[in-house]
């Protein structure tokens, strides 16, 4: 029988090991999966890289695993935000890497590590700073940058309900990155609202697919 | 002539008017983000925002905030009916495959030739962020920006060529600032509109880009708000 | 006001034109979009090239086009079905031209054509027939076929409900490639069974939105 | 000794016992498509249809078709409770990225590296139709082969080098054939089981490729079907 569904956080994310990539849901604090993330601090694992859209805002979330100074460098589109000191503090005295990449091209990349691709030409980011050290193709005469795939070791997801097959569905505007990068790590663990009995998801409407996930754990009510 | 720049919001009523019926519109976080309120109410507008939502509305009544509905600038926002919710990975889909009819963008310089500069200063002690902004820059047909003419210490935004690390080459094709509305045309910059008070050459001195005054400008007029 | 849909077949798909490329949805019978290729067919158009992943069985559909004459290419994955006999015919012939392409690669294509890239790096058809032509490339150890984006001129989808603003959900493994199609093409119509009021299709279900799509006829039901 | 090859039903249920709980599994056009009658009834396996279905149940009563449920062959098919539907971008993400357990094709030839041919015959006469083997044959790390160990004019289909044109190269793990159960490995073409009444030589006669007896093999016993 097929039942993802963990007791806790901690078996959750067994697995985690120092030096992971980690791929984490959410758009500001929306979609974000604040237990699992918790769950991190309680183990001694660091040296982490984090894969985000943002990097954490008030000692919350991957701010505090900034904090905690468990992060090597943190892949994200928009560090800068009301709330966000520890990134800011961090950067300055180089303790943390910072990768920043324009946020379709982070959703892309991301997909394209789920989905087995090798790379794909953009149009977003010639002729700026982030086509530094990157290839230039022209192609039906417009230049495109080669873009390379992102996976992580984990991937960390909040959603709204999962069945035990780990199909899922989100809520609203905190949907986001959790779908794609469900798709392209090794390891997929979902945090969610409300575990459902298996038939209670509607088969049309169900966002993420049961394949792509290794375990969901109950978080909790936003 | 004692003349008023436009304020913040009277620069987004002003580039309010030009959003049509039926356009799927991306408001760009600062300024642009105040359009949405002046739209002609006769006009059925949706706006994306690349968080994954189109259709957003206007911020939610005290008490009804919900934590899972912001927009990109991590504000409380609404749905209209008709909306829908997407992942991150469609909403860019939208962006760069040129599916948005509308982008409007704030922005630190604008060149000549449409040149925009809007994501970071290149200053070593500010930390860089990009979000969507060359997603949006880059996707769009029609890009337009909002910005004041001039920095807080009177320097030119409008210019030959921006000194300010690039968003994207050759995008914007419309100004709105608070002296002016101008268009990024393949013949140069060419001024549209004028605020009450103003006039032709103290605009171009206040713009280190060549500027052509269209031959039937207007007096940039908006409403007191 | 928005409001996207049109009366009749022949509405919808003004602006189809000689020599365009057309974009139709379905697998099989399931989502095929019968109605606006009956209307092509009361046109005078011709020399379309046709992107699907069939190549149209028992004189319906794209068969009932080929076998019109208005066809000059077809792209597709599977000619190949029981009850396809004027594509066998007519490529024997040599009276089309025929392009055969992976299915997930077809998917891609499409997509990367709706998404604004250039290409994608895909390791499926390396070392084989599909290979021919194509720039291949090592990337981090694996071997890739560089991909180019497809788009149409007109894209004829079929899906179950719309509403005005060209919302759409779609009926079970009738959904297939007319979501990605629907991204990648001039003019997007869509063939549907039902039009529902403005609010009535939930906005955590609806799979291809509004944006995507230019126009919409009542279909008669499947 | 007389001998008793297999049944296309029962290679199939031999390849079912193979399907082991929790799996995700694709089933190739053909002899594969049998595979679900026959895995035992305690194990809760998924099966995925390319033109978008997860969780794909056996053929619906009859008088209970639904032409918009259909599998990748065009045959109607059913839901099982848990399952769900896709479009085709993201079948072919779950195909090509790795994300089934396993998948099981027919093969026109499969060599001694695990190369599979198996998607035209390069015949000019007959059209080709790839659909989705190419990317089923790369995408999974457990390819697995379902066919007769000749053709019908009794040439190995197990052969040194492909002769028709390629599928994938180096990518199928282990074959049934109505003869055998032969495991692709680094080390060569290990032979597991043989049925009732055949030996090894005999299997050696019928195949253009090295084979190796494993030390442990069994005998190939399936039920009546």
């Amino acid at each position: 029988m097929i039942n993802k569904i963990v007791e806790d956080t901690r078996q959750a994310i067994q697995g985690i090991k120092s030096g992971d990539t980690v791929l984490i849901g959410g758009f500001g604090d929306a979609g974000v999966p604040f237990k699992l993330i918790e769950a991190i601090l309680r183990t001694d694992v660091c040296d982490l890289t984090i894969v985000s859209n943002n990097a954490g805002t008030y000692k919350r979330g991957i701010e505090a695993l900034l904090l905690a100074g468990k992060l090597r460098k943190i892949i994200c589109s928009y560090p800068r935000s009301s709330g966000a000191t520890a990134i800011v503090e961090l950067w300055k005295n180089r303790q943390v890497v910072l990768e920043v990449i324009p946020q379709g091209t982070l959703t892309e990349r991301i997909r394209a590590g789920g989905a087995g691709l090798g790379g794909f030409y953009t149009p977003v980011g010639v002729n700026t700073l982030i086509a530094k050290g990157k290839e230039v193709r022209v192609i039906d005469g417009k230049e495109y940058l080669l873009e390379k795939p992102i996976r992580g070791d984990i991937a960390l997801l909040k959603a709204n309900k999962a069945d035990r097959y780990g199909n899922l569905v989100y809520n609203k505007s905190a949907r986001n990155f959790n779908p794609i990068m469900a798709t392209a790590a090794d390891i997929v663990v979902v945090e969610v609202n409300e575990i459902v009995e298996l038939g209670k998801l509607d088969p049309e409407s169900i966002i993420t697919p049961g394949i792509f996930i290794d375990r969901v754990v109950l978080g909790g009510q936003k | 002539m004692k003349y008023l720049p436009l304020t913040e919001r009277q620069i987004a009523w002003r580039a309010a008017q030009d959003v049509s019926d039926g356009t799927y519109v991306n408001l760009g976080i600062g300024i642009p983000t105040l359009i949405a309120n002046y739209v002609p109410e006769d006009r059925e507008v949706i706006y994306h925002s690349e968080n994954g939502i189109l259709g957003m509305g206007p911020e939610p009544m005290p008490g009804e905030e919900d934590p899972d509905l912001i927009n990109a600038g991590k504000f409380f926002v609404t749905i209209l009916k008709g909306g829908c919710f997407f992942d991150s990975s469609l909403s860019f889909v939208m962006i760069r495959g040129g599916h948005l009819d509308l982008v409007f963008l704030g922005a630190f310089q604008v060149s000549e030739k449409g040149d925009i500069a809007n994501w970071t200063t290149g200053d070593e002690r500010t930390i860089p962020s990009v979000g969507g902004a060359i997603d949006l820059a880059v996707g769009c047909e029609d890009v337009r920006v909002l910005m004041r003419h001039t920095t807080k210490t009177g320097e030119p935004k409008i210019v030959k060529e921006c000194t300010y690390p690039l968003t994207a080459k050759k995008v914007v094709k419309r100004i709105y600032t608070d002296l002016a509305v101008i268009d990024v045309t393949e013949k140069g910059m060419i001024v549209r509109e004028i605020i009450n008070g103003y006039d032709f050459d103290k605009l171009k001195s206040v713009t280190a880009a060549d500027l052509i005054l269209d031959e039937n400008w207007k007096y940039l007029i908006v409403p007191e708000i």
